[in-house]
């Protein structure tokens, strides 16, 4: 009866499915069962690997590496009928993850020895081990979006975890920079490199010099070659420290748009990373694209191009990122896209008549966007002096605006359906209409105040003259002060949509239409919870946009994030990620994407920690609540 | 102390028993406390995890049903590696017990005898702990048919669950102090495998028992870690019958 | 069905329709996100506002007092709704102006300084106390009679309900059930007046009917001849040997005046109805909505007369002269409760209605052995209370019955009676819950937060306002059961201590750039600590003297807030005069107040 | 964007005040002065059953108050928009 109990249970794991009963015998007259509390860490980082393959029979636990700047990346949650510990099983060396308990767990133990045994005579199981099989299981079934993954996250190139410092090209060649022109060349050729790394006497790179210096800087003026090389080399550097994440790398290749970054630890050249070493780790590249991007002169080579957004979409998921860092890389791309129209625009319509900011906000504003979402952007442009100056402004950005909007479109952002855009002249104004409009919401919080502080207050300048953009960002904290009528007409839209769950814990569905036993994640979960850290962080005046850096930002000074920061981090990564995971999986089915989930769809786990996300924000609502006594303010 | 005096007894009576004829099993047993080492880690010791059926509570006159036992190597339960042996007990078996543990006489008369059963059964145990919940009564039993084929009692140190749950619970409940209140604490397996969170199912065998009084066993492990019970002397002295 | 029935059920159905809009509420349906908040309608804001104002002492004792005190009730009448002009004008505008929402906070902030807050805190909290525990005894007041217990367990029962409703429930959609409670209330209240109108006038408006003259009908039914019923009223109390009932009253002139003044002014100053005002998204919002509010409780208060009128009327010509044996139902329903009470000095079996009161003190009853109400020989409960000898009167009813037994007087349907029971209670739970979250959160927010343990958590702040509104309710549970007066004196109480300490502060705060904190601090302990020791001597040291001859100027201790409120003002500017000017942003805070919209 | 001069918004201040101390007599003079100080008096003039300072005390007041309350809303609304310091 004991082995009854095993085989009943391990038969509905996968792979042991496909194992006929007598061999399910077999395996559970091997198998243990171990016995683990809360908190207890199964495997360890860095720790010896697994022994033995862990079926959770009852409980869950999380799995996580922790970076070396001491970041704690989730890799995923894992319940009942679940795999633990099958890579290191393997694979000599360190165990890659932390595996933690969450509660009390029980696991079926099989031994290193037994798997191999139970692999070598299952050709099935070994398939699995090996991937391709469960790839294709799982293209056709995709239920698990954390089993799929997992299943992918198992390579070995971890975009989210590893170090630049690992990936780096060690031992570059370098030279000080007190030599001359002539023998940086020397060097150069002798190495038969094409450029060349300078440092100075601690082995801190100041600079770089590269073939084109010498063909333009040297050759064409007639320099003299004896100079020392440091007057021709450029200067500005840009850096990574061996202990930021490939990731981090990649963004700043893409904001720089260069290909190459020095590594750097404590301050001194360590190595040098390639686009092409990062395009490696994963395939095809995000930067590819960006780089793709800045190199187009037409908006249908950029449309053309911002339809790869979802492949990246597509890459990043299977490299089990972060929801935070998939719609940071989005948001870097969507920037990148946005700011090339803009040039193009300003190409097409000639200098603008006076400096001028472009804003974004809504979920662009808070770096937060998934897939194609809504343009919500505006223009603030400096006080015109005159009124010719003023009729000037008007007419340029009228047309300007206009056609970035079209262009935008073209690129497959859909106009703002409330027409917050810049081509609306109500969100192309000059500074002080913008102070103007920030004071007056504020002051005067009606329902449309309340609407409109709610999408803008979370602006982002991303292009132009970002003072005016700092200038109108401190403007709106200073005009805070005090206001806590504005506040807590804030707190009142805040708790307006509650959390979609039932006095009993269940989830309330559509009880019938088009979306029947399915709930609005984006309205019931997130937005709510954006709208709860954006009022915290307008009673802090805190200047953060994105909802992930608000919290952070307000942890040592907001009392109610002190206490739950922790809880809220976690909560509002898991709606997000399922969000995306759920869109991405539409996109995949070819249907449109939207932000209705059936609950019953969920995983065990996944429903687990939506309720208890759910509860979070109840709570904090009821907080809010109580702060502003919101029965009466009416 | 009298663990050491006891593996000394044992020494002079292996020595004793070498020049008469004695059972290889019960030499094997005899060596038992010799081969475990108490300032050994908890999590690293063998343990063997037992429960019997009987016709009745009266030593004299009752015995033994059927043994259950379960490997345990450290906190982690061999699950496919269990003992389980319904004896013949030889005698009538009591009509009244038959409700509880649902072995018919016909059943168990099909069986063999204790006496054969007995050395499969030690030798399962060699070098192992054993544990149990309520032990005394199966040691008890297990010793009188241990007497009668080979002159001695059961050699492995012996820990009784119970104990450990009564010891739990002062420690808790914090009358450690007080007077001995053990007797308002249940002694139930099922009751306390209840509280620990272990599924228990009713029904009343040997080595189902013994499964359940295992994992009530394997949860007690990071208690007693946590407490700072981490030597096996430790165990025998807060857990012993 | 009978009234108990119809109680039951009617009752139970405003109950229902309370709990299912706190729900309703609360569980929003899929509201779409970029829809924000939609803004409570300012005509249901007023409702609300008038629900949370009408408190028990609105519904059940004002009428009652009018009915005893003739042309005197009057004040509470004018000062009950007087004081939402001053609020109107000088005080919403411009606090929604300044943006915090909170009297502490603003004279915390206004006085730049802490201690300022500390006291407007305290007071804050004195004053919702007193108030909210003339509430309890109003919801005892019904219970007792709905379930036909005595006022103390119904008080005790009241707790229990308020305690459900606020401190568990909490503030969730309170807006829209005190919605509810005032439709319910005032068709409750509006009822048994419009019947009673028609009978007695067969004019429909109540309003106009008091000044009507009886109809054929209604003189039959009061046994007298045709006239106008004021008329007839005056005359029945001059044969009675009382004043005449539109006459002058028996308070002197300055002590209705300063009364009114304190109950306006007090009005304008209390912690919960300023807060209402103020919340409003917009400027032209904060005035507009006091008129709302003053028009919905204005609906009431005008009724109110007219129901005392006709109570009064109805009440001597059908008890005076009348026989216990052969009295109305409603009397010995009533002195079940203990609220009216008989004693037959000259024995001869009847009833006799005269001036002064019949027994001396507190009015208790006689228990017999088993502890059942002990019966005199015509089935009368026995009064152990001395009789007053000075007086031929041998009835005592209390003010509170005029209301709530009024339609049984009048011989109403079972069912108005049961509907003005639940009009009671919605009037009594609306301002209880209201005053029960302003003390609850200026204790745990104004008081402990922001004062005493600035470190605490919000989940801690969560408990301590949970805690300070369960303590709020015994307090006022206890104060319910031993009342420092009946009704609608405690809650006048309340009024004293907020005319004499918030009104004048904020005004001049508001009005007067160069008030500073010594002036306000000095000017509210002042006005707060001359108004308490004259009610406290008064009312609690030494009641035996609280007759006019003792009184300053002739001014009761309910009036005295008025004096308070002179002393304050005038201790405020003598100080600031003297002291340093508050400094240059204060003043200018002050000025920008003036303006909706900041001129550029 | 013209810059409102301090008299021009002194002058709006003192509107203000004027509005309020005519509203606030009116206020006065129904309840006190007829409603309490010189009710004996009113009491003789009769209208309809109702002698007069008993109805001022009673109703009248009541009822003026509402409409002092709507009449100044309306008046400061103007005066708002006269003086552009309205809320938009």
């Amino acid at each position: 009866m004991i082995t009854e109990d095993v085989v009943s249970f391990i038969k509905n794991v996968i792979p042991f499915q496909f194992l006929r009963e007598e061999e399910l015998i077999a395996i559970a007259e091997k198998t243990m069962l171990e016995f683990y509390p809360q908190n207890t860490f199964i495997l360890k980082q860095d720790g010896p690997p697994s022994d033995s393959l862990k079926i959770i029979k009852k409980g869950s636990v999380k799995v996580y590496a922790r970076a070396e700047s001491g970041e704690e990346i989730i890799n995923d949650y894992r319940g009942e009928g679940e795999l633990i510990g099958y890579l290191t099983l393997f694979t000599e060396g360190k165990s890659r993850v932390n595996v933690v308990t969450l509660e009390d767990t029980l696991c079926y133990l099989i031994s290193k020895g037994e798997m191999i045994h139970i692999i070598n005579r299952h050709p099935n199981i070994k398939d699995f081990f090996h991937q391709s099989f469960l790839k294709k299981y799982l293209d056709k079934t995709f239920q698990e979006m954390h089993v799929k993954s997992l299943c992918t996250s198992s390579s070995d190139t971890m975009l989210y975890t590893t170090p630049v410092g690992n990936l780096a090209t060690k031992g570059v060649i370098s030279a000080f920079q007190d030599i001359s022109i002539k023998e940086s060349a020397e060097i150069m050729t002798r190495h038969e490199i094409s450029s060349l790394v300078l440092i100075d006497s601690n082995a801190v790179p100041v600079g770089i010099i590269t073939d084109r210096d010498l063909r333009k800087k040297v050759v064409a003026k007639g320099l003299n070659v004896d100079n020392p090389v440091s007057t021709i080399m450029s200067v500005s550097l840009i850096k990574s420290d061996v202990k930021e994440y490939c990731f981090e790398a990649l963004l700043k290749m893409i904001r720089y748009n260069i290909h190459h970054l020095l590594i750097v630890e404590d301050g001194k050249l360590k190595g040098i990373i390639t686009n092409h070493d990062l395009m490696m780790l994963q395939g095809t590249s995000p930067i590819t694209i960006a780089r793709d991007i800045e190199n187009q002169y037409t908006v249908e080579a950029i449309a053309s191009l911002s339809n790869k957004i979802n492949s990246i979409i597509d890459l990043l998921i299977k490299e089990a990122a972060k929801a935070d860092n998939i719609t940071k890389v989005i948001t870097e791309i969507n920037d990148r896209i946005v700011k090339k129209i803009l040039d193009l625009a300003e190409k097409k319509f000639g200098t603008p008549p006076l400096p001028y900011c472009w804003i974004v906000f809504g979920s662009e504003g808070r770096k937060e966007q998934t897939f194609r979402t809504d343009q919500d952007n505006a223009i603030i442009y400096a006080d015109p002096e005159t009124l010719a100056e003023d009729e000037e402004a008007k007419g340029y950005f009228s047309l300007f605006s206009e056609y970035v909007r079209d262009s935008l479109i073209r690129c497959g952002f859909p106009a703002c359906s409330g027409n917050y855009m810049a081509s609306n002249p109500r969100w192309r104004q000059p500074i002080t209409i913008w102070k103007s409009y920030f004071s007056n919401w504020i002051n005067t919080p009606k329902p449309e105040a309340i609407l409109s502080s709610v999408i803008l207050f979370d602006f982002r300048p991303i292009h132009g003259d970002f003072t005016l953009a700092e200038s109108l960002k401190r403007h709106l904290l200073e005009a805070l002060k005090g206001q806590d009528m504005f506040l807590m007409q804030m707190a009142r839209m805040t708790v307006n949509v509650k959390p979609p769950l039932s006095f009993f814990r269940t989830f309330v569905v559509e009880k019938s239409g088009e979306h029947k036993n399915q709930f609005n994640l984006k309205f019931k979960c997130t937005a709510p919870f954006i709208n709860i850290v954006r009022l915290f962080s307008l009673e802090k005046r805190i200047s953060e946009t994105s909802t992930m850096e608000r919290i952070n930002a307000l942890r040592n000074i907001h009392d109610t994030v002190r206490e739950y920061g922790e809880e809220m981090i976690y909560a509002f990564e898991f709606i997000s990620l399922l969000r995306i995971h759920h869109q991405y999986k539409q996109i995949t089915n070819g249907t449109m994407p939207n932000n209705y989930i059936n609950p019953d769809e969920l995983t065990n786990l996944q429903k687990k920690t939506l309720k208890e996300a759910c509860q979070l924000i109840s709570k904090l609502q009821d907080m809010i609540e109580n702060r502003y006594l919101l029965g009466r303010m009416s | 102390m009298s663990y050491t005096l006891a593996r000394y007894k044992n020494k002079l009576l292996e020595r004793f028993y070498k020049d008469k004829h004695i059972k290889p099993e019960a030499l094997r047993n005899l060596k038992t406390l010799e081969s475990i080492d108490i300032k050994s880690k908890l999590i690293d010791t063998q343990y063997v995890v037992i429960d019997t059926e009987l016709t009745g509570l009266e030593i004299k006159k009752d015995t033994i049903l059927s043994i259950g036992a379960v490997n345990m190597s450290g906190g982690t339960i061999l699950l496919g590696n269990y003992f389980y042996r319904v004896v013949d007990p030889l005698s009538c078996v009591n009509p009244n017990t038959v409700v509880i543990h649902g072995i018919t006489p016909g059943e168990a008369s099909e069986c063999p005898t204790i006496d054969r059963i007995l050395p499969e059964f030690i030798d399962f145990c060699k070098n192992k702990v054993i544990v149990g919940h309520c032990v005394s009564i199966d040691i008890d039993f297990i010793n009188k048919e241990m007497k009668r084929l080979y002159g001695f009692t059961i050699q492995n140190p012996v820990i009784d669950t119970l104990k450990l749950y009564w010891w739990y619970k002062k420690k808790r409940l914090g009358y450690d102090a007080f007077a001995d209140q053990s007797d308002l604490l249940t002694s139930s397996l099922f009751e306390i495998a209840k509280e620990f969170g272990v599924p228990v199912q009713e029904i009343h065998n040997a080595v189902s028992d013994a499964f359940i009084t295992a994992q009530v066993f394997q949860r007690f492990m990071p208690i007693l870690m946590r407490k700072g019970v981490v030597e096996l002397s430790e165990l025998i002295r807060i857990g012993k019958p | 069905m009978d009234i108990l029935t119809w109680t039951w059920i009617i009752v139970g159905l405003s109950f229902t329709l309370y709990i299912g809009i706190a729900i309703w509420s609360r569980a929003k349906s899929t509201g779409e996100f970029y829809v924000a908040a939609k803004q409570v309608h300012p005509v249901l804001n007023g409702m609300a506002t008038g629900a949370d104002w009408m408190s028990a002492a609105s519904f059940i004792s004002m009428a009652g007092l009018i009915s005893f005190l003739g042309r005197d009730g009057a004040m509470y009448l004018m000062g009950w709704t007087g004081g939402y002009v001053l609020l109107a004008m000088l005080l919403a505008p411009y606090l929604r102006k300044y943006g915090k929402y909170t009297v502490p906070m603003f004279v915390g902030e206004r006085y730049y300084s802490q201690s300022a807050r500390v006291v407007a805190v305290v007071c804050a909290i004195f004053v919702s106390f007193v108030y909210v525990a003339g509430q309890m005894r109003g919801v005892g007041v019904v219970f007792s009679r709905f379930l036909e217990v005595d006022i103390n367990l119904g008080v005790l029962i009241g707790m229990a309900i308020v305690f459900i409703y606020a401190v568990l429930g909490g503030m969730k959609g309170i807006t829209y059930t005190q919605v509810a409670q005032y439709c319910v209330l005032i068709v409750a209240y509006l009822i048994p007046a419009i019947f009673i109108s028609i009978m007695l006038t067969n004019v429909p408006i109540p309003q106009i009917g008091f000044g009507a003259s009886l109809s054929e009908a209604g003189a039959k039914l009061l046994n007298t001849d045709a006239g106008y019923l004021l008329d007839k009223l005056n005359q029945v109390h001059r044969d009675l040997g009382f004043p005449e009932y539109t006459g002058r009253g028996a308070k002197s002139v300055i002590d209705v005046f300063f009364i009114t003044l304190v109950l306006m002014v007090g009005t304008a100053g209390l912690p919960h109805i300023i807060i209402r005002f103020f919340t409003t998204p917009t400027i032209r919002g904060a005035r507009a909505s006091a008129g709302w509010a003053l028009l919905f409780i204005a609906i009431l208060y005008t009724t109110a007369p007219a129901v005392a009128s006709f109570a009064r009327l109805n009440m001597i010509q059908t008890l005076h002269n009348t026989s216990y044996a052969d009295a109305p139902s409603w009397f010995k329903n009533w002195e079940k409760t203990g609220l009216v009470a008989w004693k037959d000095k000259n024995g001869d079996g009847k009833i006799q209605y005269a001036k002064g009161d019949a027994f001396k003190g507190k009015v208790e009853f006689a228990k017999d052995s088993t502890g059942k109400p002990a019966r005199g020989e015509f089935g009368e409960r026995i009064v152990k209370t001395p009789l007053n000898d000075k007086s031929k009167n041998e009835l005592y009813v209390d003010n509170d019955i005029i209301v709530l037994a009024n339609p049984e007087i009048a011989k109403l349907p079972a069912w108005v009676v049961a509907l003005v029971a639940a009009g009671g209670l919605a009037a009594a739970l609306s301002t209880a819950a209201g005053l029960l979250l302003v003390i609850s959160s200026a204790i745990s927010h104004d008081l402990i937060k922001n004062v005493i343990a600035p470190r605490i958590s919000e989940k801690q702040e969560l408990i301590w306002a949970r805690v300070a509104a369960a303590l709020a309710i015994m307090c006022a549970g206890y104060l319910g059961i031993n009342p420092p007066g009946f009704v609608a004196q405690v809650v006048a109480f309340a009024f004293g201590l907020a005319a004499s300490s918030f009104f004048p502060i904020i005004i001049m705060g508001i009005f007067w750039k160069k008030t500073t904190k010594e002036g306000a601090i000095a000017g509210m302990l002042a006005g707060i600590i001359l108004t308490a020791a004259y009610i406290i001597y008064f009312k609690f040291v030494n009641p035996s003297a609280n007759v006019a001859a003792n009184w300053w100027f002739g001014i009761s201790p309910e009036g005295i807030g008025g004096i308070g409120m002179i002393v304050n003002i005038v201790i405020t500017y003598v100080v600031s005069k003297m002291t340093k000017e508050p400094p240059e942003e204060v003043q200018k805070m002050v000025a920008n107040l003036r303006y909706p919209r900041e001129s550029n | 964007m013209a810059e409102k001069t301090k008299e021009f918004l002194e002058s709006y201040w003192k509107e203000n005040l004027t509005y309020i101390v005519i509203l606030l007599s009116i206020w006065f003079i129904v309840s006190y002065l007829f409603g309490i100080i010189l009710a004996d008096q009113l009491d003789n003039i009769k209208v309809f059953g109702f002698p007069l300072g008993f109805w001022f005390a009673n109703q009248g007041s009541e009822i003026i108050f509402v409409i002092l309350i709507a009449v100044y809303v309306k008046l400061m609304n103007n005066l708002d928009v006269k003086y552009d310091v309205d809320e938009k």
